[in-house]
C-alpha cells in the first residue's frame, strides 16, 4: 500500500479557493494531489489550457496531515472527447501536463480509449446515464495496458440524481473489472466537497469493491497511475535518471552484492506500469554496476 | 491458582464507534443541537437508504456544540451504511457541510488513546 | 441488503482471568513484549487521590527524545550499537510516519530493527525480507537481528545493510527515541548531529465525581466493561440517557452502584514496558491496602507500529486496535482484556 | 462472453376491480418499482434500478409480471416489492399489491412454473364450477396442460433467449 492520492481537483480561477482546496486535502491525509484542468472541444476558439505554476500558488506548500513532508501537486488534463479528432496524442501541449485523462462519450471512443490512446485515466461519466455498456474486452485491454478508471464522487455529494448515476456506472464498471484498475477520486470544486481517504474507501464499498480493492482505488493504483504517466512522459521509460552514490561505490563492486542488488528488482513486479519497471531494473543495474 | 483463557470471536454483538468531528459548515456560526445533529444524520441516512436505512439505530454517546464533534455508536453490521451516509452527506438547510470522520474503532475504549493524535513541539 | 454493505468487521478480544500469584502468569512477558506504548490510563473507584508512592510512579515514567530527520543507517552506526543495542533497553520509532502508508522503522530493545517497506524501496533496499502478511499490496517487512554476529560491524550481512541504507536507500524519518537509563547520558555522540528535542510524558489526573458504575465488574461480559471504560474515559458517563432515550441508548451494563470519587489518571508519551511493570506493581500493592474494590489500567499500543504483541507484525488493515486492558481487583486476582483486532480502524 | 446473471421475479398484481387490471402496462409497474426502491432503499437502491431491471413481460389480462432484477442486488429490491400500495397510469391511482409467486434463474424456469401454477388455479376453482360448465372447463384444462404449454413457450422463448449477453 503506498500513500493516498487525490488524482482530480478541479481547477478554478480563483486562487484562494484553489488554494483551501489543496490545504484540506493535505489536511486530509492526501500525499499527492492533481489539479484537473477540463478541456472540451466544442466551440472552436478553445484551445488546450496552460497549466498553473505550482510555484504562483503557494510559497510553501502545505504539510501532510500527520506527516512531515509537504503535499505534492500534479498538473492533469482530462480531454472530453466527443470525437475521434478531438484527442491528439502528440500534441505538444499535453506535454505540460503530468497527467493526461480522456473522457470519452460513446462506446467506440471508449473502446478506442481502452485499446490504443496513450493516456493515464479514462473516466468514466458519473452525471448521467450511461450512454453505453462497458465491454469486458475494452475494460481488460485497458487495465493490460496500464490505463485505469476513474470514478469521481463530487457530484455524488452535490445531488441526489447524480448520486445514484454515480453508484449505478461505478457498480457496473466494477461488475466488468472486478474492481481491478481502478481509482477514485474527487473532482471537487470546493473544499467542503473533499472526503477523507477512508471515508472513500468505505464509500467504494457500495460500488462493490472489496476492502482490499477500495485501498487501493485511492492509494495504490493512484500510484500506478502517476507511474505510468512518468513513463509515458520519458518515452516509455527509455530515459530515466537514477541517482547514484559514490561514496560506498566499493562495497558495490562486491560480487554477492551485485547480485543481490539486482535480484529484487529481476522479480519486479509485473503491473500495469510495466514500462516503468523496465526503467527503474535499467537504473538498477546501473547502480550495481557502478 | 486458576488461569483460565478464554476466546471469544465476536460476531453479531459486536458495536463499532465512530469519532467525528461534524459537521464542517460553510457558515461557521450555525449552531446545531445534539437531537437536531442526530436528526440530521437520520436525514442523511433515510436518502441514501430510504426508509430502511432511516431505521438504523446508532447512538449519538457524546456531542459537543462548539467543536460540532461527536462520539457515535452503530451495530456493526450498520458501520458501513452510516459511514457512507455520511460521507454523502453535502448540504445542511441549503449551506454546504462535510463530515469528518476521525476515527473508527470497534472499542470505544481504543478512541480515546489513538497515537496519531500525539503531537509533539 | 447485498452482502457488501452488511460486511461487518471483525476483531477478537481474548479474555484470560488469573492471578497475579500464579508463576506462570503470562502477564510480565506480554507487558514486556509490547514495546512501544503510547499511554497508559487508570481508573480506580473509590479514591480521590493518589497516595504519593504511587504518584512518584506515575511521574518517573522517563523522559523520551524527538529526533528529527535522522537517517536510520544511524541505528547501526557502530557507537550506537555499543551504547545502546548490545545493552539492549533502547526503544525507537519513527514518527509522523504511517503504517500501510510510509516506510515505518522500529528499533527494539532485544536489538531488531524492523523495517516496514513499500515495494520500491524493498527493492533499492536490497535485503531480504518478507511480504506483509495482511495481503498490502507490495509490502514487506524486513527484520533484522543487529545483536546477530553477522551483524557486527564489519561482517558481510552488516557492510550490506549499511551500504543499503546509506546509499541505496537512504532512509530519514523523525524519530522517538527512549532509553531505559536515560537517553542523554547513554546517546550523547547521537545527539549532538542532529536537531532534537527531549521531552517528558504528559500526565493527567482527573477526579471524577459522583461516577456510576458496575457493582461487579468482574461479572461483566468483557465487551461491556471495555465500553463502560471506554465511556468513562471519553467522559460519556456523565450523560448517559436512559434507554428510551432519543439520543442514546448507552447504559451501564449491570446493577450499578455510585461511587462518589473516582480517579482517572492517564500517562501520554513513548512509554517503556519497564515503567509499565512498575506501575502494575504499585496499583497491586495500593489496592491491598485501600478501600477500592478494583482498579483497571487500559495500556495503548501506538497505532503506527512494525510490531504488535509477540513481535508479529502489526498492520493496520487488519490490527488497527492495539491496547489491553488490566482489570485487578483485591486479592491478586486479574483479568486481562487483550484486543488482537482485525478491523481496519481508521484515523485520517 | 459473460452473461449478466438475473435473476426473474414472477409476481401477480392483486387488484380489487379486475377490470382495471387492463388499464396497466409495462411502464406504470417499472415506474410503481422504482418508486417504490428508492423510498424504500432510497438512493442507493434506486442506483442499483438504474442498469439491468425490466419488466421483460406483462399480461394485462391476469395481472402476471415477470421482473427482471440483476442477481448481485435483486433480494434487495425484491424487499421493495411488498410497499407498492398502488400503481399510477393515464392519470389514474390503482390500489393493489405484488405477490411474487415464483423466482427464477431464467425466463424459462419462471414460464414453466406460471404453467403449473394456473393449472393448479383452474384445478383448484374446478369444484365451483356448475355442471353444465364443467366440460368446457375440463376441456380448457387440458388444452392448457398439452398444447398450452407449446402455444406459450413459443411466445416466451424469444424472450428467454434474448437474454443480455455481453
Amino acid at each position: 500500500m503506498s500513500v493516498f492520492m487525490d488524482l482530480n481537483l478541479s481547477y478554478t480561477e480563483d486562487k484562494s479557493s484553489l488554494q483551501r482546496l489543496i490545504e484540506t486535502a493535505a489536511q486530509l491525509g492526501y500525499s499527492t494531489v492533481a489539479i484537473n484542468y477540463t478541456f472540451e472541444l466544442t466551440k472552436k476558439k478553445k484551445e488546450v489550457p496552460k497549466p498553473a505554476q505550482i510555484k504562483e500558488l503557494f510559497e510553501q506548500l502545505p504539510i501532510v496531515q500527520g506527516r512531515s513532508r509537504p503535499i505534492r501537486v500534479l498538473n492533469r488534463l482530462t480531454v472530453v472527447m466527443s470525437e475521434s479528432s478531438h484527442f491528439r496524442s502528440t500534441a505538444p501541449e499535453y506535454r505540460h501536463f503530468d497527467i493526461l485523462a480522456l473522457q470519452p462519450t460513446s462506446e467506440k471512443l471508449f473502446h478506442a480509449a481502452c485499446m490504443t490512446y496513450d493516456v493515464d485515466i479514462i473516466c468514466v461519466i458519473v452525471t448521467e446515464k450511461l450512454p453505453f455498456h462497458f465491454k469486458r474486452g475494452s475494460v481488460n485491454g485497458a487495465i493490460d495496458r496500464g490505463v485505469m478508471f476513474e470514478i469521481s464522487y463530487a457530484a455524488a455529494i452535490r445531488d441526489s440524481t447524480m448520486r445514484r448515476y454515480t453508484i449505478a456506472n461505478a457498480v457496473n464498471l466494477v461488475e466488468r473489472s472486478k474492481g481491478k484498475g481502478m481509482i477514485i477520486s474527487s473532482a471537487a470544486e470546493r473544499a467542503l466537497e473533499l472526503r477523507g481517504p477512508y471515508d472513500i474507501t468505505n464509500l467504494a464499498l457500495l460500488f462493490g469493491l472489496t476492502d482490499q480493492t477500495a485501498k487501493e482505488a485511492v492509494s495504490s493504483t493512484c500510484h500506478s497511475v502517476v507511474r505510468h504517466a512518468e513513463t509515458r512522459r520519458t518515452g516509455s521509460g527509455i530515459v530515466c535518471t537514477t541517482k547514484v552514490c559514490t561514496e560506498t561505490s566499493d562495497q558495490q563492486g562486491a560480487p554477492v552484492d551485485a547480485d543481490t542488488c539486482e535480484a529484487p528488482a529481476a522479480k519486479k513486479h509485473k503491473t500495469a506500469a510495466s514500462e516503468g519497471v523496465t526503467a527503474e531494473e535499467g537504473g538498477a543495474k546501473a547502480t550495481s554496476a557502478l | 491458582m486458576k488461569g483460565v483463557s478464554t476466546q471469544k470471536k465476536s460476531t453479531g454483538y459486536q458495536r463499532v464507534v465512530l469519532k467525528n468531528s461534524a459537521p464542517v459548515l460553510e457558515n461557521e456560526s450555525t449552531r446545531l443541537s445534539a437531537v437536531e445533529f442526530k436528526q440530521f444524520i437520520i436525514t442523511g441516512l433515510k436518502i441514501l437508504y430510504g426508509e430502511v436505512g432511516a431505521a438504523l439505530t446508532f447512538d449519538v454517546l457524546k456531542y459537543d456544540e462548539d467543536s460540532r464533534t461527536a462520539f457515535l455508536r452503530v451495530p456493526s453490521r450498520g458501520l458501513v451504511k452510516l459511514w457512507s451516509s455520511l460521507t454523502l452527506l453535502g448540504s445542511y438547510q441549503d449551506q454546504a457541510c462535510a463530515f469528518r470522520i476521525l476515527q473508527v474503532s470497534p472499542f470505544l475504549l481504543a478512541l480515546t488513546g489513538n497515537s496519531r493524535e500525539l503531537q509533539l513541539d | 441488503m447485498s452482502v457488501d454493505v452488511c460486511e461487518a468487521p471483525h476483531c477478537q478480544l481474548v479474555c484470560e482471568n488469573s492471578s497475579f500469584l500464579d508463576e506462570e502468569n503470562s502477564l510480565v512477558s506480554l507487558v514486556q513484549q509490547l514495546h512501544f506504548n503510547y499511554k497508559v490510563s487508570l481508573l480506580i473507584p473509590d479514591c480521590s487521590s493518589a497516595p504519593s508512592h504511587l504518584d512518584s510512579v506515575i511521574n518517573s515514567f522517563s523522559s523520551f527524545v524527538l529526533i528529527k530527520n535522522m537517517p536510520v543507517s544511524e541505528f547501526i552506526d557502530k557507537d550506537f550499537l555499543e551504547t545502546a543495542v548490545y545493552p539492549g533497553s533502547v526503544c525507537a520509532l519513527s514518527y509522523r510516519t504511517r503504517i500501510g502508508e510510509d516506510n515505518c522503522v522500529a528499533l527494539m530493545p532485544n536489538g531488531r530493527l524492523r523495517l516496514s517497506l513499500d515495494r520500491h524501496s524493498y527493492h533499492l533496499l536490497g535485503i531480504e525480507g518478507k511480504v506483509s502478511k495482511f495481503r498490502s499490496k507490495g509490502r514487506h517487512i524486513v527484520s533484522v537481528d543487529l545483536t546477530d554476529s553477522s551483524m557486527a560491524p564489519g561482517g558481510r550481512g552488516y557492510d550490506r545493510l549499511l551500504s543499503g541504507l546509506t546509499c541505496r536507500l537512504p532512509l530519514t524519518s523523525d524519530f522517538l527515541l527512549s532509553h531505559q537509563q536515560g537517553v542523554q547520558s547513554c546517546l550523547k555522540s547521537l545527539l549532538s548531529r542532529y536537531d532534537w528535542s527531549e521531552l517528558r510524558p504528559e500526565v493527567s489526573t482527573k477526579v471524577l465525581h459522583q461516577l456510576t458504575c458496575p457493582s461487579d465488574l468482574g461479572s461483566c461480559d468483557a465487551y461491556s466493561v471495555m465500553d463502560w471504560l471506554g465511556a468513562v474515559d471519553a467522559g460519556i458517563s456523565s450523560s448517559i440517557g436512559s434507554s428510551s432515550s432519543f439520543l442514546s441508548t448507552y447504559t451501564c451494563p449491570g446493577p450499578q452502584r455510585m461511587a462518589t470519587t473516582a480517579l482517572s489518571i492517564s500517562v501520554s508519551g513513548f512509554l517503556l514496558p519497564h515503567h509499565v511493570q512498575i506501575l502494575i506493581m504499585e496499583v497491586r500493592q495500593f489496592l491491598e491496602q485501600s478501600s477500592s474494590p478494583w482498579a483497571s489500567l487500559t495500556v495503548h499500543g501506538f497505532t503506527d507500529n512494525v510490531v504488535s504483541c509477540c513481535e508479529n507484525e502489526h498492520g493496520r488493515l487488519r490490527g488497527g486496535v492495539n491496547f489491553y486492558t488490566l482489570l485487578m481487583s483485591k486479592g491478586h486476582d486479574y483479568k486481562l482484556l487483550i484486543v488482537t483486532g482485525s478491523h481496519d480502524s481508521c484515523s485520517p | 462472453m459473460v452473461r449478466i446473471k438475473s435473476r426473474y421475479l414472477l409476481c401477480e398484481i392483486n387488484v380489487t376491480d379486475k377490470s382495471r387490471l387492463l388499464l396497466l402496462d409495462d411502464r406504470a409497474v417499472m415506474t410503481a418499482v422504482r418508486t417504490a426502491v428508492a423510498r424504500i432503499h432510497g438512493d442507493y437502491g434506486a442506483a442499483q434500478c438504474i442498469i439491468g431491471v425490466s419488466v421483460k413481460y406483462m399480461n394485462a389480462h391476469t395481472g402476471m409480471v415477470f421482473l427482471r432484477f440483476p442477481k448481485r442486488c435483486y433480494k434487495l429490491l425484491w424487499s421493495a416489492l411488498p410497499f407498492i400500495t398502488c400503481m399510477e397510469t393515464r392519470g389514474q391511482k390503482i390500489p393493489c399489491f405484488l405477490n411474487c409467486l415464483h423466482v427464477g434463474g431464467t425466463i424459462r424456469t419462471c414460464q414453466k412454473f406460471l404453467i403449473r401454477y394456473n393449472t393448479q388455479q383452474l384445478h383448484r376453482l374446478l369444484p365451483k364450477c356448475k355442471n353444465e360448465d364443467e366440460k368446457h372447463v375440463r376441456t380448457a384444462l387440458l388444452k392448457c396442460l398439452l398444447p398450452g404449454e407449446t402455444r406459450e413457450t413459443s411466445a416466451e422463448e424469444a424472450d428467454s433467449e434474448e437474454d443480455e449477453v455481453v
